[in-house]
């Protein structure tokens, strides 16, 4: 018991710290690929960093009609994220949380927090805030799918329910057979990436027209550190689902975890730029349409399915 | 070619028909028209490479009429219409983008039906051929507007190149030149009818042309 | 066709005593019948006469005959409304009542359109329109807003995403630009008119300036004439390229967005070459302009334009010949022709819907009399279309910027003439195709010099209307795309 | 020599059309041509029946007893509908500027279809019979629209999609006839070819040739009209001018039941019976022909009465096919029969409706005293069609329910004669009223009359009722020589 209590917390604060420290980065290497893109100069990588700071100290202001929950909203949607990078495998290396089945777990802690995240956003009883909740729980709702056939699909060959199984050096294998499969996977997951981030096309993070915002939209009432963590726990969600991601795009064993963590850091910016130029070069989708783009995500990810179904 | 770029241009294929099922701008349908003819000029060459002359010429026909001059027709005819705009299908695009995958699932079953395979593509290539055909002829009963039935018709003969090489790695020399030729020309008839359509109704929406019954 | 009307044309001079005045009733059928032959309310107002007596005028636009029927009547306290018969009179006649405290009986929503007087409910105090039921539920928006700017308040009456209908209450900003200019033209008169709506200065300015010209016969030279019409199409640069910018950062299409928000810039400093500041303000006065450009300005001016169109070329062509952009503007926010044409809109609004209006053509003042800008129409009524209209207007005024550039008249000592006093008695109607649309500035001069009635008619005033009708049926987060594509004005709708 | 022959003659009448400046010039020489056409398809028939097939260029062309029987037909048919275009459309009203040019346009189509039935029956080789099998859509789809109007435009697009979809599953059927084929040991050009896809039938693999068979049915079955692809088949017989409509009934039909006719032998070899290809066959030509007869029943248009009344005879015919061989002589008869029948009757149709000014069977009364000639045929030609006593076609539907009954099909029988029954009262009527009864003012006479064409009439009247006493001997050993082709004898 002890041993592993002795093996187990440096794991754990290992992972957790790196998790905090990379993933505000990203957004800011996300805003700095799209000002680069449009000519700007933009603001510095590092202002997620600052702007968190500066939120922490600041005081909140909460509205008369709210209650608990409105408080427990943030706290809860960052704790999620800090209990779902737990079960993230950093460099093929195993993850600190991991047993067969949290693949399932990994998917509802995010529901979970996007839960909180709605009913504090509708505790605050703005008509706003109601549709951001109403239009996020649809969204998220088509959305899940296309991940959960994805995730299907690779621990079927992966012959495992477990993140870190999934993502082991194994998927090198899976590649030799089924590269078309796995990359209609990748690509839905990639939807389904930009869907949680609320990113271009899905959702704009940077209109301030409080009609049309989808995530925006539900966090207009916090301030101070509750915007603190919800910023942050977003930037974590960015980090986790991200990390899947480049995981299964170049699933090399790399030796030791700051090794692994260097190379994953480096698929994350690769990734941030990534979604920094489809934001720059893309625009918005109609709401209407966002179904349409997600049903073409769960569509891939089946075909992902079929496609290693029929081969075997 | 090795295995896996050849299941990849089918698969590629299939995702050109979603798109198509999912767009609702008649020249990116058009031009994905064009990337799914460039995509089957591309599957008789492992024949080619084989040393037959004729897939040669089947794969360059193809790119050619397919891949090049059959979307020009089409994208000449839809500019002609002036109607590049949404015109809502009968069902609407997530509707009709799961019937596609459902239609996908289904040829999957029915294509590994299909008698005689002989090369390790052939469960695949019948799949998807078949699966192409569906989609071709959904979307011709799904479109409102004369182009769009045009679309699944091309879609529909596109589907019927890829199982004519499941079955026979293609047919006869000759017949296939004919029938490219063949096709050719009915692109260029339905271009004039369009616009023919066009000015006596000025719009191509065939769903309003209900005059005749029973 | 005799129509009991006195027939005039933009910027002629009249005497007031020439308008005929008719029965009430008399008044209305034959604003009816124009409005039937396909004339539009450009401006109807009413002036105090006497204690309990007010004098209605209405000024009806005839695009194609190129001309402007006046005609006028006397009410009490209250007359019949034109509304439920002629929907484009509704906003002028709630205007009337609380300026003049005639009741037009009929007018199916008597709610303030601004707040006028103590006596009145203040704007928002009044109720809006609502709609019952259990899957129906009601978004407010305002007058306190997100963004830096004007305040407004919008109620949405929403069935799930999709707007059954928007109400629009405006009237926060009034200031009473009209009673500040029922004196006689000052300094400060001119500054007012140029700011009753900020983005609009030359617009509003000169229309101003054509008033006190047209009352006082005061002759411009065909120099200043031309300055004045850089300066009016500068400024329609500027704004429509600002607004196609706008509406690509509403999409979150971000190149674009850049790309025209520098282009912006370029137009604002070439109005800064020719004006000294980029708002162009202090720029025309009555009787001429202030500042000449100087031999080497047009060549100048034309090499900046020549690689200005140039990029806007490359920014509009990536903007309208993207898929995911034009999937946003296609069909968003449609208004249909017929509403165009019952609600009398004005200017790209029109236009959008395939109404050839500009003022420009139907009736041109000033440089416009002699080079002409063909009237760019789209049809479609939609977000696209409003797009478009401003893409094309956009080439052809650089387009006429580049011709009236090349051969400027000349011009000697009398940039700026001085205008005399006003002539007593005289009444003009002026109109002036600002970038929104069709401006029109009315005033009736008094005795000694003194205007005694300004009625100031931002395009505005006839497009809010339509953005409240383009929201039907539409997603509610359709709306800020929409309200881009209007791009209306708070400040001229409140003056 | 004389293939080629047949092959050029249409090409050369169709470059020829472009070049003849006056509409009056083109309609001559569209009835030179098909009677060129008609003197070589005749003398190669002959020389089939008296020498055995022939084929030339390396056996891509072919013709046997079969395909003579229906080149003979087509020709004829075209040659009778040519002369009668020059008349009709000399009813039409006459715009010199515009004429000229769309005459022009109407010649190079009608040789270019014409050409192209040709090529179906020409080649031997079942793939270009496929290819020119779509051509005949392609030409002939501005043949309908040829006035371009909204209604003409709208059968025309439906019948260029429909056909166009239809005729691509034939093409997938005969990918699946030549992959069985491949798999009997084929290659190449040969295994497309009719005379060596019979001669190895036995070896397919016997479940591709079913998928493909079935994909023909359907795929030529919308070209013949069966039910429920018929849809098209109304709507473009209505709208087209008449002598379209009547080759389109007359001729096109056929051309596509030919190329089935080609597919059973191989099914009945490669299965080992030829039960499952005759029962597809019974089943759709049932339901045509129940759905026709419904049809019938509520049409307006006289022209539409007869379009579905060509599709009550595709499923008659197609029963016929069912049937074996006693079916084959007996639908190779009807299809002769219905042919010359239903062009008769679109022709007086045409004729009489131009002269009425309308085509609905409610305003047009007492037409056999208005227009002796026309009115009359028309009752004739529709007492015939529905299967009048002494007629030709009441003979061929005997012979065809005399061999159903022969082979036991007793079910299937009712059914086709309760479909015949109920198309008999539902098109009695509207003959009688249109024949008989106050001629309304006023009546428009007919220009452009010939005697020729006057004479045409009589004596397809007269052949249809003496054929429905006594078949010549010749006629007879004809289609008993085809019947041996579909049986693969």
């Amino acid at each position: 018991m002890t041993a592993w209590i002795s093996e187990f917390v440096p794991a754990l604060f290992r992972q957790w710290a790196f998790v905090l420290a990379v993933s505000p980065i990203l957004p800011g290497v996300v805003a700095k690929t799209k000002a680069w893109v449009a000519g700007r100069q933009g603001p510095p990588v590092i202002q997620p960093y600052r702007d968190i700071v500066k939120l922490f100290q600041k005081g909140a202001a909460y509205s008369r009609t709210t209650t608990w929950i409105f408080r427990a909203g943030p706290v809860i949607s960052f704790s999620a994220a800090m209990a779902a990078v737990l079960m993230i495998p950093i460099g093929g290396m195993e993850a600190p949380l991991t047993f067969q089945g949290d693949l399932i777990l990994f998917a509802y802690v995010w529901g979970t927090s996007r839960f909180f995240t709605m009913t504090a956003a509708l505790d605050t009883g703005s008509a706003f805030e109601g549709m951001g909740a109403s239009r996020e729980a649809v969204f998220s709702c088509l959305a899940e799918p296309a991940l959960f056939l994805g995730l299907l699909t690779l621990a079927r060959e992966a012959g495992s329910l477990s993140m870190s199984d999934l993502l082991s050096v194994g998927l090198i294998r899976i590649w030799s057979i089924h590269a078309p499969a796995l990359c209609l996977v990748t690509t839905a997951f990639i939807v389904v990436f930009l869907t949680e981030n609320s990113r271009i096309p899905i959702d704009d993070p940077n209109t301030h027209l409080e009609l049309t915002m989808i995530h925006e939209v539900m966090v207009l009432d916090h301030s101070g550190p509750d915007l603190a963590l919800i910023e942050y726990a977003s930037a974590v969600k960015f980090f986790a689902l991200g990390a899947l991601l480049v995981r299964i795009v170049y699933p090399i064993r790399s030796g030791g975890f700051w090794a692994g963590g260097a190379v994953l850091g480096i698929g994350l910016l690769g990734l941030s730029i990534l979604v920094g130029v489809i934001e720059s070069t893309m625009a918005r989708l109609r709401l209407a349409r966002i179904p349409q783009f997600l049903a073409f995500a769960f569509v891939l990810a089946g075909f992902g399915v079929i496609l290693t179904l029929a081969a075997a | 070619m090795m295995s896996g770029e050849y299941s990849a241009i089918l698969v590629l294929v299939v995702i050109t028909n979603f798109y198509i099922l999912n767009t609702s701008r008649y020249i990116i349908s058009a031009r994905a028209i064009a990337l799914q003819g460039c995509l089957l000029s591309l599957l008789p060459l492992p024949d080619a490479f084989a040393g037959s002359p004729q897939a040669m010429f089947l794969s360059a026909g193809t790119l050619m009429v397919k891949g090049i001059l059959m979307p020009v027709i089409l994208i000449r005819a839809i500019r002609s219409t002036d109607e590049f705009r949404v015109a809502q299908p009968f069902l609407g695009h997530v509707a009709s983008v799961l019937l596609g995958f459902v239609i996908l699932v289904a040829a999957f079953w029915a294509g590994a039906a299909i008698p005689l395979p002989t090369r390790p593509h052939d469960v695949l290539m019948g799949a998807v051929g078949l699966a192409t055909i569906l989609t071709g002829m959904m979307i011709m009963v799904n479109r409102r507007k004369a182009v769009g039935q045009v679309i699944g018709f091309l879609i529909l003969e596109n589907g019927i190149l890829i199982l004519s090489l499941r079955i026979s790695r293609g047919l006869p020399f000759v017949i296939e030149m004919a029938i490219l030729f063949d096709v050719l020309l009915a692109a260029m008839i339905f271009g004039g009818f369009i616009q023919s359509v066009h000015e006596t109704f000025s719009h191509t929406d065939v769903s309003r042309m209900r005059k005749l019954k029973g | 066709m005799t129509l009991d009307a006195l027939i005039t044309q933009n910027g002629a001079a009249f005497d007031a005593v020439d308008v005929p005045i008719l029965s009430p009733e008399q008044f209305r059928r034959e604003i009816l019948d124009g409005v039937e032959r396909g004339l539009r309310i450009t401006a109807y107002f009413g002036e105090r006469i006497g204690a309990a007596k007010t004098s209605l005028v209405c000024v009806l636009a005839d695009d194609a005959e190129n001309s402007l029927s006046v005609l006028s009547c006397a009410v009490r306290d209250r007359y019949r409304s034109l509304t439920p018969d002629c929907p484009q009179a509704h906003l002028f006649e709630r205007e009337i009542a609380e300026q003049c405290d005639v009741i037009p009986e009929g007018h199916p929503w008597m709610k303030p359109v601004r707040y006028q007087s103590v006596a009145l409910p203040i704007p928002g105090g009044t109720p809006f329109f609502s709609a019952e039921g259990e899957v129906l539920h009601e978004v407010a928006v305002g007058p306190v807003h997100a963004g830096i700017i004007e305040p407004g308040h919008f109620r949405f009456q929403c069935h799930g995403e999709n707007v059954l209908h928007l109400e629009i209450q405006l009237g926060y900003q009034h200031r009473g630009a009209e009673s500040f200019l029922e004196t006689a033209p000052s300094p400060r008169s001119m500054a007012v008119a140029e700011s009753v709506a900020g983005d609009t200065v030359i617009g509003h300015a000169l229309a101003y300036c054509n008033v006190v010209e047209s009352i006082s016969r005061c002759a411009v030279s065909p120099r200043a004439q031309a300055l004045r019409a850089v300066a009016l199409e500068l400024e329609r640069l500027s704004n429509h390229i600002g607004d196609l910018g706008a509406l690509c950062a509403d999409v979150g299409f971000l190149p674009s967005a850049a790309y025209f928000g520098r282009l912006r810039g370029e137009f604002l400093n070439l109005l800064m070459s020719l004006t000294g500041n980029r708002n162009g303000r202090s720029f025309v006065r009555p009787g001429g302009v202030t500042f000449d450009l100087n031999d080497s300005m047009p060549a100048d001016f034309q090499a900046r334009l020549k690689a200005a169109e140039y990029d806007i070329q490359s920014a509009a062509r990536l903007m309208f010949e993207t898929p995911s952009v034009l999937a946003r503007l296609e069909g968003t926010g449609a208004v249909s022709e017929r509403t165009c044409r019952e609600l009398g809109l004005v200017g790209p609004s029109a236009r959008s819907c395939g109404m050839p209006l500009d003022v420009r053509s139907d009736h041109p003042h000033g440089a416009y009399r002699f080079s002409h800008i063909p009237v760019s129409t789209v049809s479609g009524g939609d977000v696209y279309a409003r797009a478009m209209v401003r893409r094309i207007e956009v080439e052809r005024s650089i387009q006429f910027l580049e011709d009236h550039l090349h051969d400027m008249p000349e011009g000697g000592q009398d940039l700026r003439n001085s205008a005399g006093p006003l002539r007593s008695g005289r009444m003009t109607i002026c109109l002036v195709e600002g970038w929104r649309g069709e401006i029109a500035h009315v005033a009736v001069s008094g005795e000694s010099g003194v205007l005694r009635r300004y009625k100031i008619k931002d395009p505005s005033f006839h497009n809010w209307t339509a953005l409240a009708m383009a929201l039907r049926e539409t997603p509610i987060s359709d709306f800020p795309l929409c309200n881009k594509s209007f791009n209306l004005s708070y400040a001229g709708h409140d003056l | 020599m004389i293939l080629w022959a047949l092959a050029a003659v249409p090409m050369a009448g169709a470059l020829v059309c472009l070049l003849i400046p006056r509409r009056q010039a083109v309609l001559g020489w569209i009835i030179i041509g098909s009677a060129i056409e008609t003197v070589l398809a005749v003398i190669a028939g002959v020389g089939v029946y008296r020498v055995g097939s022939m084929d030339a260029c390396l056996g891509h062309l072919a013709l046997d007893e079969l395909s003579a029987f229906h080149l003979s037909l087509v020709t004829g048919i075209f040659l009778l509908s040519s002369i009668y275009a020059r008349g009709y459309f000399n009813q039409e009203p006459f715009d010199p500027t515009r004429d000229d040019r769309q005459a022009r346009k109407f010649g190079a189509l009608w040789f270019s279809f014409l050409g192209s039935m040709v090529g179906v029956l020409i080649f031997n080789n079942v793939g270009l019979m496929w290819v020119s099998m779509e051509s005949t859509t392609l030409a002939s789809a501005f043949l309908i629209c040829i006035h371009a109007d909204r209604l003409s435009m709208e059968a025309a697009w439906k019948y260029l999609i429909i056909c166009s979809a239809g005729i691509v599953l034939g093409l997938l059927g005969t990918v699946f006839i030549y992959g069985a084929s491949v798999s009997a040991g084929a290659a190449g050009e040969e295994a497309l070819c009719w005379t060596d896809l019979v001669s190895h039938a036995g070896q397919m693999n016997p479940s591709l040739v079913k998928i493909g068979f079935v994909l023909i049915v359907v795929g030529y079955g919308t070209k013949i009209g069966l039910a429920p692809m018929h849809t098209w088949l109304p709507d473009a017989h209505s709208q087209a001018p008449t002598p379209v409509s009547a080759v389109f009934s007359g001729v096109l039909l056929n051309c596509a039941t030919y190329c089935i006719c080609r597919f059973i032998p191989i099914v009945a070899a490669s299965t080992g019976t030829p039960d499952w290809g005759r029962r597809i066959l019974l089943g759709f030509g049932l339901v045509s022909m129940v759905v026709a007869a419904v049809f019938v029943l509520v049409q307006r248009d006289v022209k539409r009465l007869l379009a579905y009344s060509s599709v009550e005879h595709m499923g008659i015919i197609t029963v016929g096919l069912g049937l074996g061989p006693a079916g084959y002589v007996a639908a190779l008869y009807h299809t002769l029969n219905h042919s010359v029948c239903k062009t008769l009757a679109f022709f007086c149709a045409g004729r009489v409706g131009q002269s009425y000014g309308t085509r609905n069977m409610e305003s047009i009364s007492g037409s056999v005293s208005a227009c002796p000639v026309w009115g009359s045929g028309l009752l004739a030609a529709i007492l015939l069609l529905i299967g009048c006593a002494p007629g030709a076609i009441f003979m061929s539907e005997f012979m065809i329910v005399r061999a159903g009954i022969a082979g036991g099909h007793l079910a299937v029988i009712a059914g086709f004669l309760a479909a015949v029954a109920i198309v008999f009262c539902g098109a009695l009527r509207p003959a009688i009223h249109m024949a008989f009864g106050d001629t309304p003012e006023p009546v428009g006479a007919l220009r452009g009359e010939s005697t020729v064409m006057r004479g045409c009439v009589v004596a397809m009247t007269a052949w249809l009722i003496l054929t429905g006493m006594w078949i010549p001997a010749g006629l007879t050993a004809v289609f008993q020589r085809a019947a041996r082709l579909i049986a693969g004898m």
